[in-house]
């Protein structure tokens, strides 16, 4: 049992331990990378699968974003609310309530509307269709129904229905941009989860080409642009466009658009009702009326105009006594 | 093997006695990083960098400190430790010089410290007595053998991704049955050397 | 708590199905069921010891040299193993001699290491370590059978397949690695599918 | 600064402990080892050469001039009997077989007729070459005379040749050249 090997050996590793051990601390000291304590703290509340639904390259990609400001704080839709309440304590900011998004295809050129140039029978992928001289279709802008999206979709909350257009189920839609990156005519967006009105259709050729093409498309006449009374449509690059915020799905520019381009089911239109125990009769409502739908004296119940009406829910906003509801 | 030479050294590591297709040393990361071919290049070329310079060290450590005083049952332990410690020095340089490379390779850095291809290596060049010019083709080039295998399956299966496999086989198992038939594919090499 | 890390390892997180961890002795070694066996039991008992000693040590190690102190602890007790069964059970040296070096590259020691053991307590530690192994000792003799029922027509060098059978060599040599885990794996996703809906 | 010297000091001090215990049990079972590879040595070399009770090493300029002219020939033992005088030889040749070295421990007593031939390690493919561990192949050799070179036969085998395995001849081949050196070196040795 002579001791000399075993403490030789003893002090040779242990020695090649210190150089390493010290080597690997000043290394660390020296080429440290000045990484934002929070970055490293989030990353620990964030689950970590690094599944790139938040459209981040992992959760170091989604903490070190969310630090930059760049990735929104309730950005990881697998980790759900309760990760993103932790993630807005670390950044010192509350969370707010997250308007639920979800993908939408802006089209409606079905066969019957809009007929094919050839008929494509290859792979049955968009963007394989897609790299044929823009597909087969007659308007280059629209969903060809290949499916790319369905098969990339992870959340099985695309499909094609049965006129040959992607449709999503808003239930099973996580927002996580896999259809929108795919899909090669970007026939995909995301809309907020309760918006009624949206405008259906993808093609920014000006009107007279685009009839040649399609005839549920958006012409860029502009007329619901001009018809808007919370000024929430405009027509940019030949194609209206919705600010999700200011609209109040009053599915005006619904019916004044001559091809029908804009949905909105007509049906769910709201309609305002006054509540006549509550109502003092201040005729703010009245005043604040797009439409003039409200009338009455001053001091006496107001009634509202059904058919006049068209649901915005300004007077209701309006109303100090909140004696107006929307029905 | 010890006086074999160093063009023969270097058809063997690369092509005859592939680390990964006929020693199955580096087997994890062959399979976790493989999804694109920027991330296998990127870590063949960290691999290779990490292979290399273990190998130089391990020699030195073997015969200049564990030989000369007989310590050689420490070989194992002091060879896991100046890998590990590569790794790790490799890991802060890379996270410094390049955070995007860093950002690919991120979670397969520690498992280039098991990564058996580089302790394999580390005894393999003791058990055929190289020297240290040999250890340094040997070291070099079966480096290069695990990026050609590992960049050649990333290819593979880029393609895999886009095209309809069956479902129970996406994934890992038709990325496994690819790598059998580059494989046998390698096999063919045997008794080139 | 105990119960579920232990079931843990054995099937949800399979280290070799699941986590496809540990691959490298797994392909290397699996040419017969024997060998499986006698791979998983050593890897078992190094995992179980490593886990302990982590367990132990962890709050004494700063994160920073985090892994190679855990791979020092590894390579030790491996070599340890190995030096102790030479000298006290020659026989099963002999047998499982080759895998011994090749347990301390295996990953799943140093990943069970520092995703588990370096976080959690002894007790725990202790569980996860067993469960681990077993379910690796599980799954690569399941993989040594297949291989070698098909590369030699027996298991447990008992002759199922009878004399008459044209032995696959292709699957003792490496490329059958590859396909007998890849089959092995479709089949365990198959039933993964097949429970999901 | 502290903190480098302090990681510094938790490494050496894991390694070190490391070290002590692997020194110990390598103090502990060194020996113990040595033994039991000592014995599997004698073991093989018995197997070969069953007369002989114990084996003395050629070493020296003796064994080098033997290694030197019979390429694959490393090891030469001389085989005792209890009486001390010589009953045969044992060599140790690595030839070169398919997948790499063969280890081939070939005995021939000093009649000069074969006594035995074994396999040690090798990587040839399993299920090949690897068959030349079956006894049905190595037995083969045994009580074969060496004055003429042995030969391989793929089929139907003369007095003086071997059968190759089927689908090995290179194994087979590579194990009987180690085999013809080592006769080659034993007549050397023995001046006829």
């Amino acid at each position: 049992m002579d001791m000399n090997t075993i403490l030789l050996s003893a002090i040779s590793l242990g020695i090649m331990g210190l150089l390493f051990g010290a080597g690997l601390a000043f290394a660390s000291k020296k080429f440290a990378v000045e990484v934002d304590p929070r970055v490293t703290a989030i990353r620990e509340v964030v689950p970590g699968a690094n599944c790139g639904a938040c459209g981040f390259p992992g959760c170091d990609g989604y903490s070190a974003a969310v630090v930059r400001g760049d990735a929104p704080v309730n950005g990881c839709p697998v980790g759900g609310a309760d990760v993103a309440k932790l993630v807005a304590e670390i950044m010192g900011m509350d969370a707010g309530s997250s308007v639920k998004m979800v993908a939408k295809v802006k089209c409606e050129g079905s066969s019957d509307h809009c007929g094919n140039r050839f008929d494509y029978d290859g792979f049955d992928s968009c963007v394989a269709a897609n790299m044929l001289g823009g597909g087969p279709k007659d308007c280059q802008y629209g969903c060809m129904g290949l499916g790319s999206c369905v098969q990339v979709c992870p959340f099985d909350a695309i499909h094609i229905n049965d006129r040959g257009i992607a449709e999503v189920d808003k239930e099973k839609c996580t927002s996580c941009n896999k259809c929108i990156e795919i899909c090669p005519k970007n026939v995909i967006s995301l809309v907020p989860y309760d918006q009624l009105v949206i405008v259906d259709c993808n093609n920014k050729d000006k009107g007279p080409q685009v009839k040649k093409n399609c005839d549920v498309a958006c012409i860029a006449c502009g007329l619901c642009e001009r018809n808007c009374p919370f000024d929430a449509i405009h027509v940019v690059n030949n194609l209206a466009e919705i600010d999700y915020e200011k609209c109040k799905n009053c599915m005006v520019c619904v019916e004044k658009c001559p091809t029908k381009a804009i949905e909105g089911d007509l049906s769910k239109r709201k309609t305002a009702k006054v509540i006549e125990d509550k109502c003092i009769g201040c005729t703010i409502c009245a005043k604040n009326c797009p439409v003039d739908a409200i009338s009455g004296e001053l001091k006496s119940v107001h009634t509202v105009d059904a058919d006049k009406c068209i649901g915005c829910g300004v007077c209701a906003e309006k109303c100090p006594k909140d004696a107006i509801e929307l029905i | 093997m010890e006086n074999a030479s160093l063009l023969v050294i270097m058809v063997s590591a690369i092509l005859v006695n592939n680390f990964v297709l006929s020693r199955f040393l580096g087997i994890c990361p062959f399979l976790g990083v493989s999804k694109q071919v920027e991330t296998a290049f990127g870590m063949g070329m960290a691999v290779t960098f990490v292979m290399t310079l273990s190998g130089i060290l391990t020699y030195f450590v073997h015969y200049k400190l564990l030989v000369p005083n007989g310590l050689e049952f420490l070989q194992t332990a002091a060879f896991i430790l100046v890998i590990a410690s590569l790794v790790q020095f490799v890991e802060i340089v890379l996270q410094k010089m390049s955070p995007t490379l860093y950002q690919a390779l991120g979670v397969f850095l520690p498992l280039i410290t098991t990564n058996c291809a580089v302790l394999g290596l580390a005894l393999l060049n003791i058990q055929y007595e190289f020297g240290l010019l040999q250890t340094i083709v040997h070291s070099f080039f079966a480096a290069i053998g695990f990026s050609l295998a590992i960049v050649l399956f990333a290819g593979i299966r880029e393609k895999l991704e886009i095209s309809d496999v069956p479902l129970p086989f996406k994934g890992f198992p038709i990325a496994l049955i690819t790598a059998s038939l580059m494989s046998i594919a390698f096999l063919g090499f045997t008794g080139l050397v | 708590m105990n119960i579920k890390n232990l079931t843990n390892g054995i099937l949800k997180e399979n280290p070799t199905f699941v986590q496809l961890l540990g691959m490298c002795p797994t392909l290397a070694v699996t040419t017969s069921a024997v060998n499986g066996i006698g791979m998983g039991l050593a890897t078992t008992a190094v995992l179980v010891l490593s886990n302990l000693a982590i367990s132990l040590l962890r709050n004494f190690i700063p994160s920073k040299v985090r892994i190679p102190a855990f791979i020092v602890v590894i390579a030790s007790f491996v070599t340890m193993v190995g030096m102790i069964m030479e000298a006290y059970t020659p026989d099963l040296y002999k047998a499982l001699g080759l895998f011994i070096p090749l347990i301390v590259v295996n990953c799943i020691i140093l990943a069970r290491a520092e995703a588990f053991a370096s976080k959690n307590g002894l007790v725990d530690s202790v569980f996860d370590g067993i469960g681990m192994g077993l379910g690796f000792t599980m799954s690569l003799t399941i993989l040594g059978s297949v291989r070698e029922l098909f590369g030699n027509g027996s298991i447990f060098n008992v002759s199922i397949l009878g004399a008459s059978y044209k032995p696959a060599l292709i699957m003792i040599l490496p490329p059958g690695a590859f396909l007998a885990l890849g089959l092995l794996l479709a089949l365990y996703n198959y039933f993964q599918i097949r429970r999901a809906n | 600064m502290k903190d480098i010297l302090k990681t510094g000091l938790i490494l050496f001090i894991i390694s070190a402990v490391a070290a002590f215990a692997l020194a110990m049990t390598n103090e502990v079972t060194k020996d113990k080892i040595a033994e039991q590879r000592q014995m599997a040595n004698e073991l093989a070399k018995k197997e070969v050469l069953a007369a002989a009770s114990s084996f003395e090493d050629v070493t020296g300029d003796e064994l080098a001039t033997i290694v030197a002219k019979f390429a694959p020939v490393v090891e030469v033992y001389k085989g005792l009997d209890d009486g001390g005088n010589i009953v045969g030889y044992v060599f140790k040749s690595t030839p070169n077989g398919f997948g790499g070295s063969v280890e081939v421990v070939t005995g021939i007593d000093s009649e000069g007729t074969l006594s035995g031939v074994r396999i040690g390690n090798h990587n040839e493919t399993p299920g090949l070459g690897a068959k030349a561990t079956d006894p049905s192949f190595y037995e083969q050799y045994a009580g074969m005379s060496t004055d003429t070179p042995i030969g391989v036969a793929k089929s139907n085998p003369t007095e003086t040749d071997i059968q190759a395995i089927t689908g090995a001849t290179i194994s087979s081949r590579g194990v009987t050249s180690g085999v013809n050196a080592s006769i080659d070196a034993f007549y050397s040795i023995n001046g006829n």
